[in-house]
């Protein structure tokens, strides 16, 4: 397959692909680039000239920068562990004989299908409401106080729901993965002594290394960007301002588009320190 | 031709757009309405004036944005309006507010103020009569004799939740009242003097004591719910709550409720702000005549009257025009005067005890203003969660104002 | 030890019945080999064997112990996959220590135990290697190094052969049976070639549908075929089978003679059939000649010494050896 | 293992299955029923599960509110015209990739993915400036391609991963009977990655139809799909519980149905190449 | 027509040279057959022939012609996969008639060539199956059966058994020299399999390492072989080597004696080699005795006839044929 004809046509059949790409990611970004060296303020009349290293220190030594980099890193990472935690325990329970398996796999998968917004809307309203929402509810029924969720543990909340929204996307794939595990080797450590404890650590969970990767590289990508779910519930008080709700804050809410397009520039050089780090492991993992 | 309204989804212009076939009828124009939740708007119609992106012909915009869009130059004047509309029928107060150096820029829609809301029943319960103009010390004092928390009854029930235009709109106004301020005539930050620390450790007290729990969640639309629902002995908001907290169809207390002005200190300034939802036109859009139809018969009187006549004259958009409360049916509604009152008391030209460099009650005119007050609103709301104190509150609210204010080039 | 019988062991799945109730006794150290066609059970009964599935009737006896209703892992039986079922993310040390680590065995021993299991099947260079890095043929030994060092009463393989070549193949035929050879503990091989069954086995077992249809050493299974489906399955090129006439004259329904009982000449002989050579292997020391046109069978395959010139087209004609002709009634079974 | 489980193990582990699936699903559940409800009955304490009265109203005041229909067909629009110009893209290049690997193939495919990983709001600027010089603001096809632009790393890298899947002698037998590039892929390639064509297709269809950020910030009247007209229902003055849940019913219902139906093919989407 | 010259043609991948520059000549009708151990190169030069890779040195010339640059499917030859390649989302009769509608057919005279192929192979009742649903053995009757209908210079065949069970590897292998005979097509063959090689080749090419060890008929192999690598690839079971005092004495550094050229007996006898039996096989016509401890060779592979009673363990004497001995000089050529 390795013609010189075939590899033409190869580079010709991956241009507009890459062609497309590089132009959604180029053109922004030299424009934003652009703008965070600039005093970009729509409100006060627009670009008002050069701005050098400013917006970078300012973004970088406002208060609120280390936190937000705290609080993505606990979203990302609290909702990771959460979903691949419960996905395994999930898939396991899925992949055993059980009546009616079809219809328990519609239910879990269902919150893949729901909108981040409304998801939001309707955990904060609906449920963590502490006067109305049914934990408030529940709470009363076993006579404690009702917690406010979205103050008192606002990044748990937020864990929360991001996690009910990706739980099912875990749970899928660990679920194929657990499917394709070769039957005979289960056997084979049976054979061997191993009871189903062992089986799972020594058998199970080196063979879902590679499809745990793969749901963490992809969610990752997703959970960097979460906006919505802190839009709808906390706006970014309570420490659950991330990088990129800063960044909205900046841009849209002070109107200092410049400031905010430098605090872009951190946000991607944060995404690509993990976007590095993941595909070393993912590279490695997805070769084997 | 067609028309692109953004608007919010309060039950106000909800109701507007059930009524625009009146429009369409008389005008032949047609109406598309982009209807979204208050942050969203924002997000959206800043979005598109500062970018010049024209999708809109009419925006539904506040009155923190108006005068500082009008400097701009990004709203169309709204001067030469018929006759019939009658400017000068629109509330002095709301007026002002609207309109940069005497110009109109933008048409209110409805206007409000704040007010006391509270129930009768439980103030008497409680041995205590409500004053026309109370004192934040009675408040306090009735607040805490009204909880009741093994029954669900909160003495008083305050926005807790973080926003510009949420627990910063209540706690600037507030403020006034104690004597703050935001900046002085510098534009230097405010919130490391006493006036400051009074007013939040005031708040924060109160609440603690007397309010539900989870308050720091709660804006205008939770509490007007647990009003509704009868868990509030007082609670200090937007007049227009009042027509919703008096509607047996929604609220369980309909029948119980009283109203009275914002308490003071004693300092000659009282507590409520002044708001406006208004419809203004952005320049550059192809539709500016159409447009201009358009707002005058959604701000007119006759729109007023339609309302009555379709859904009862508690429910017109209130607070804009002296007319309106000159009418007698009017008047009999349990609200209209205190609300009145109340607007006419807030004065956005001067609406602090010291003197100020900026316009406006409960906000601050000038850009940078909502983004610093969200973030300052942030702080104040993780000190009523009680994740920090109110020193602690203060001093970060200081340090981040002063930092944006030198992003701003103020200083 | 390691004696295996089987009592009216049966298995179904569902409604299907995989294996009717059969009986099988496998002795200490023998080498049994379960032969026959894909589908016919071999595998089932292997399973049943080691516990891998449950018997639907019938009794398992492992050294006069009544193994029934025992977990796997307490038959003390060791099980080479036809995959393999290496454990991809272990080295090859791992890989053989794992049944000893779940043992509990302490790590000098187990140590001591994979060396002495890695020499034997000459793997100690590989033993930090994962499966991944492995050829077939070493992979297939891991597999035997990991059944070995729990030194069981008896090995079961599944087809351990089939995922290599033909080279590589008869290398590890040969191991397996030098190993049985050196260990003389009971293996029981599961294959669908008879080849390997004939040149392991000390006991071939040959299944169909899930009965039994002969049992007993190579030889006896190759000079004395219970039935047409045993003497056609055992032996390479297949027996000839010829029916009709043939057959009626020498008192049988069905007459069959291999390859290399029959003569091949170029001369009409008196009673020879005649016949016309289709395809001509030379294999170098020995030709296998397909002869056509016989009007006895399609074709007549003829085993002939490598020097025999024969060619494609030419006219021949086969003389059976009377002695060598196996005779079979309308039913498949042997006329003795 | 197929011995066969003891019916007590099972029904053991159909319960656990079942609490947890229906723990899963309640949120949506509870969203469904309490669209039924009054407005009042939606915040009553106890909070009623089914004796309640079922009611129509709050969707026939969300339906007279906003024209649902058009949202909907804005949705449908942008989100399969996306994904299918997206495929459309995609397939050559996951061809490629597949098939004439270079040493710099997985280099490519993993910057691809990282140019997902810009935030979005910190390009809101550029991109709206461009928008509107291209004219595109508030057209369905301008947020059709900066949807398919978004999602076009994740089509690729699916392609990728089941094309990988498909033996390259097929591809070369087709070549050696005589097939040219575009009959080798509309005749071979396509119609055997039928299935991973269709996942990839249906979870971006998802994807499209769940994404927020750009749709909600793209449009104004024209161009506006369900995620613009859940926003008019997100907190309005007032109670709103249960015309929020009709309308969060309505803005999920199509993509839940779809999704069940195609759940199969979903699941071997989903896979990304982690399972051989 | 199809006749085939390679002139100098080399490859290499990066830096791995994995064809150094070779000749090689196939004659029109001929039956060539490339063997060689894994990796050595085959599959690589006959994609280099298919045009599936391109060349990196030397021409190709198909029928005297320069195909060095033409496309694959303008080469005029056909491939079979090893993996059979089949598309399986068409039936068996789009599979075949796949290449017709490519080259622009008119549908009457595709059918009519399908059903021909079909028949040629037994597929007719197949037509309408997808290839999932057939076994093995049909599967490569399809892929055969696609590349006859294109009517080609020549076929050219990668492994095209070697997916296939013992029992079918016999019949397809007997199925495609009929073809050959039929078809008088030139036909290249890749396997690593020296029995395939041997019964099918017209002409045998051994590669190692890219380069042509020996080309010639299986007979001329099996007889001269060239080389030591030669003499061990081409007979099964392989030859016996032996150097040292042994080889001297007939005047070479080591010499080779096919397992069927000698003679065992269970009584001393003079000059005979001495041993004791490892493993035996027993095949039934043929018994493979493997004999260790002769001090002359770690193992001596001797056939004797099925009935010779043989066991592990029996102290038994070798006699080679002498006029069968092949002898080698150091560098492992043949001394003639
Ligand atoms: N888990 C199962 N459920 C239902 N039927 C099964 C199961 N396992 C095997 N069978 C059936 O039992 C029969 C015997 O299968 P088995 O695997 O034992 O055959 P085999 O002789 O090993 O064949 P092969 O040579 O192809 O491996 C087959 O018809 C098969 O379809
Ligand atoms: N695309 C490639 N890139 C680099 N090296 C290759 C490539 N294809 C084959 N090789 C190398 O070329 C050599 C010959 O490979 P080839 O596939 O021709 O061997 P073969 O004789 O067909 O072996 P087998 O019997 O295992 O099929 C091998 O060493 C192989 O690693
Ligand atoms: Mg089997
Ligand atoms: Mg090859």
């Amino acid at each position: 397959m390795a013609t010189r004809r075939s590899r033409a046509a190869a580079r010709m059949m991956m241009a507009p692909a890459v062609v497309l790409l590089l132009g959604w990611m180029l053109v922004p970004l030299t424009m934003t680039l652009w703008f965070s060296f600039r005093r970009y303020l729509p409100m006060r009349g627009g670009d008002l000239g050069w701005a050098g290293f400013d917006n970078y220190v300012r973004f970088v030594s406002s208060s609120a920068f280390w936190p937000s980099i705290q609080a993505t890193l606990v979203i990302v990472g609290g909702v990771l562990a959460a979903t691949v935690a419960l996905g395994v325990l999930l898939a396991l329970l899925l992949d055993q004989p059980i009546w009616g398996q079809g219809v328990v796999r519609v239910l879990v998968i269902a919150p893949f299908f729901v909108m981040p917004t409304v998801s939001a809307l309707v955990w904060k309203n609906m449920f963590m409401d502490p006067v109305n929402g049914l934990f408030a509810h529940l709470w009363r029924l076993f006579g404690a106080e009702p917690l406010a969720w979205m103050s008192e543990a606002s990044l748990p909340s937020i864990v929360l729901i991001v996690s009910w929204q990706w739980l099912p996307f875990a749970t899928l794939i660990l679920l194929t993965a657990i499917q394709s595990l070769d039957r005979e080797q289960l056997e084979a450590a049976e054979m061997d002594g191993a009871g189903p404890l062992s089986r799972f650590v020594h058998i199970i969970l080196p063979h879902l290394s590679r499809a745990v990767t793969v749901v963490i590289l992809i969610q990752t990508i997703f959970l960097l960007s979460v906006f919505a779910e802190i839009f709808v519930t906390t706006q970014g008080s309570f420490g659950t301002r991330t990088l990129t709700y800063l960044i909205y804050q900046r841009v849209l809410e002070s109107q200092n588009v410049g400031l905010g397009s430098a605090g872009g520039v951190y946000a991607i050089i944060l995404a690509n320190i993990v976007a590095i780090f993941l595909m070393r492991i993912v590279g490695k993992n997805l070769d084997a | 031709e067609t028309l692109t309204i953004a608007t919010v989804n309060n039950g106000d212009m909800i109701r507007m757009q059930g009524l625009t076939d009146d429009f369409t009828a008389k005008t032949g124009h047609k109406v598309e309405w982009v209807t979204l939740e208050e942050n969203v708007l924002r997000q959206r119609v800043t979005t598109d004036i500062s970018t010049k992106g024209g999708q809109f012909d009419i925006m539904t915009i506040g009155m923190y944005e108006t005068p500082i869009w009008a400097r701009n130059g990004w709203l169309a004047p709204l001067n030469d309006l018929s006759a019939e509309y009658d400017v000068d029928d629109i509330l002095p107060a709301i007026r002002n507010g609207l309109s940069v150096d005497g110009t109109l820029y933008a048409a209110p829609f409805y206007g409000e103020s704040s007010m006391i809301m509270y129930r009768k029943d439980l103030m008497e319960a409680a041995g205590l009569t409500m004053p026309e103009a109370p004192s934040w010390d009675f408040v306090a004092e009735a607040a805490r004799k009204m909880t009741d928390r093994e029954n669900g009854i909160y003495g008083i029930c305050l926005r807790g939740k973080a926003g510009w235009g949420e627990n910063m709109a209540f706690l600037t106004a507030m403020s006034n009242s104690f004597g703050a301020r935001w900046f002085d005539m510098e534009w230097r930050p405010q919130f490391d003097t006493p006036e400051w620390k009074q007013t939040l450790t005031f708040y924060l007290d109160l609440m603690n004591e007397a309010g539900p729990p989870g308050a720091s969640a709660n804006g205008f639309n939770e509490n007007l719910s647990l009003f509704q629902q009868g868990k509030c002995g007082m609670w200090i908001d937007a007049t227009v709550a009042a027509s919703f907290v008096t509607n047996p169809k929604e609220s369980t207390v309909a029948d119980k409720v009283g109203f009275a002005l914002a308490p003071d200190a004693g300092l000659g300034k009282r507590s409520n702000w002044l708001w406006a939802w208004a419809l203004a036109i952005p320049t550059g859009t192809k539709k500016e005549a159409a447009a201009r139809q358009f707002i005058e018969w959604a701000t007119s009187k006759a729109y007023l009257e339609l309302v009555a006549q379709k859904e009862g004259w508690p429910n017109v958009p209130p607070g804009t025009r002296a007319s309106l409360y000159a009418n007698p049916e009017y008047a009999k509604t349990p609200f209209a005067e205190m609300t009145l009152k109340s607007i006419n008391s807030a004065d956005p030209l001067h609406p602090t005890v010291k003197p100020v460099p900026y316009v406006g009650v409960q906000f601050v005119a000038i850009p940078e203003f909502a983004g610093i007050a969200t973030e300052v609103g942030q702080e104040f709301s993780a000190a009523l969660a009680g994740q920090q104190t109110a020193e602690e509150a203060l001093a970060k609210a200081q340090a981040l104002t002063e930092d944006a204010m030198e992003a701003a080039g103020y200083r | 030890m390691g004696r295996i019988v089987l009592e009216q062991v049966a298995k179904r799945f569902g409604d299907a019945e995989v294996i009717p109730a059969l009986d099988l006794e496998i002795e200490d150290g023998e080498f049994a080999v379960f032969v026959g066609p894909s589908g016919c059970g071999k595998s089932t009964l292997l399973r049943l064997i080691a516990g891998l599935e449950d018997v639907s009737g019938g009794r398992i006896l492992i050294d006069d112990a009544d193994a029934t209703q025992m977990a796997p892992a307490r038959r003390g039986l060791a099980m080479v996959f036809q995959s393999y079922a290496l454990y991809p993310h272990m080295t090859v040390r791992k890989n053989i220590a794992f049944p000893l680590r779940m043992a509990g065995l302490d790590k000098a021993e187990i140590e001591r135990r994979v060396q002495s299991a890695a020499a034997a099947l000459n793997l100690t260079d590989y033993l930090d290697r994962r499966p991944g890095q492995l050829s077939g043929g070493q992979r297939q030994r891991v597999a035997i190094g990991r059944a070995i060092v729990r030194e069981p009463a008896a090995f079961l393989f599944d087809e351990p052969l089939s995922n290599l070549d033909a080279a590589l193949r008869v290398g590890m035929r040969l191991e397996i049976s030098e190993l049985h050879k050196r260990l003389r503990t009971t293996m029981i091989y599961v294959t669908h070639d008879q080849v390997e069954a004939m040149t392991m086995a000390d006991k071939i077992v040959v299944l169909q549908a899930g009965r039994i249809e002969q049992a007993g050493s190579p030889l006896e299974l190759y000079r004395a075929p219970r039935n047409r489906f045993v003497a056609g399955f055992i032996g390479s090129p297949r027996m000839n089978f010829i029916e009709g006439e043939e057959a009626g004259r020498r008192g049988a329904f069905a007459i069959g003679v291999r390859p290399e009982d029959i003569a091949l000449s170029r001369e009409p002989a008196p009673g020879a059939w005649e016949g016309v050579v289709g395809v001509a292997e030379h294999l170098g020391s020995d030709t296998f000649v397909h002869v056509h046109e016989t009007g006895l069978a399609e074709t007549i395959t003829v085993r002939v010494s490598g020097e025999t010139p024969c060619a494609h087209g030419d006219r021949v004609w086969l003389t059976p050896r009377e002695d060598a002709i196996h005779r079979f009634d309308a039913e498949g079974l042997r006329i003795a | 293992m197929a011995r066969e489980h003891s019916p007590r193990r099972k029904a053991l582990l159909t319960v656990a299955a079942w609490t947890a699936g229906l723990l899963i699903f309640f949120p949506i559940l509870w969203t469904i029923l309490t669209s039924f409800k009054t407005e009042a009955q939606a915040i009553a304490d106890p909070p009623l599960f089914l004796n309640f009265d079922w009611t129509l109203e709050n969707y026939a005041a969300v339906q007279e509110r906003s024209d649902y229909m058009r949202f909907l067909w804005n949705s449908i629009v942008i989100s399969g015209a996306s994904t299918l110009l997206g495929v459309l893209i995609a397939v050559p290049a996951a061809w490629s990739m597949a098939f004439v690997p270079s040493k710099r193939t997985k280099d490519i495919l993993l910057w691809m993915l990282s140019t997902k990983m810009l935030p979005a709001v910190g390009v809101l600027y550029p991109i709206y400036l461009i928008f509107i010089e291209l004219g595109l603001l508030d057209t369905r096809a301008g947020l059709t391609v900066v949807i398919m632009l978004i999602n076009l790393p994740i089509i690729v890298w699916m392609l990728y991963t089941y094309f990988r899947e498909i033996p390259v002698d097929i591809l070369e037998a087709a070549r050696m009977d005589g097939a040219d590039l575009r009959a080798e892929i509309l005749y071979v390639l396509a119609p055997m990655a039928l299935p991973g064509i269709a996942s990839t297709v249906l979870l971006n269809v998802i994807l499209a139809w769940n994404e927020a950020f750009w749709t909600l910030n793209l449009t104004a009247a024209n161009a506006a799909p369900l995620t613009a007209f859940i926003a008019s229902y997100s907190s309005p003055e007032g109670l709103f519980y249960a015309k929020l849940s009709a309308a969060s019913t309505m803005a999920i219902a199509p993509i839940l149905i779809l999704g069940w139906f195609s759940q199969k093919q979903l699941v071997r989407g989903l896979t990304f190449g982690a399972v051989k």
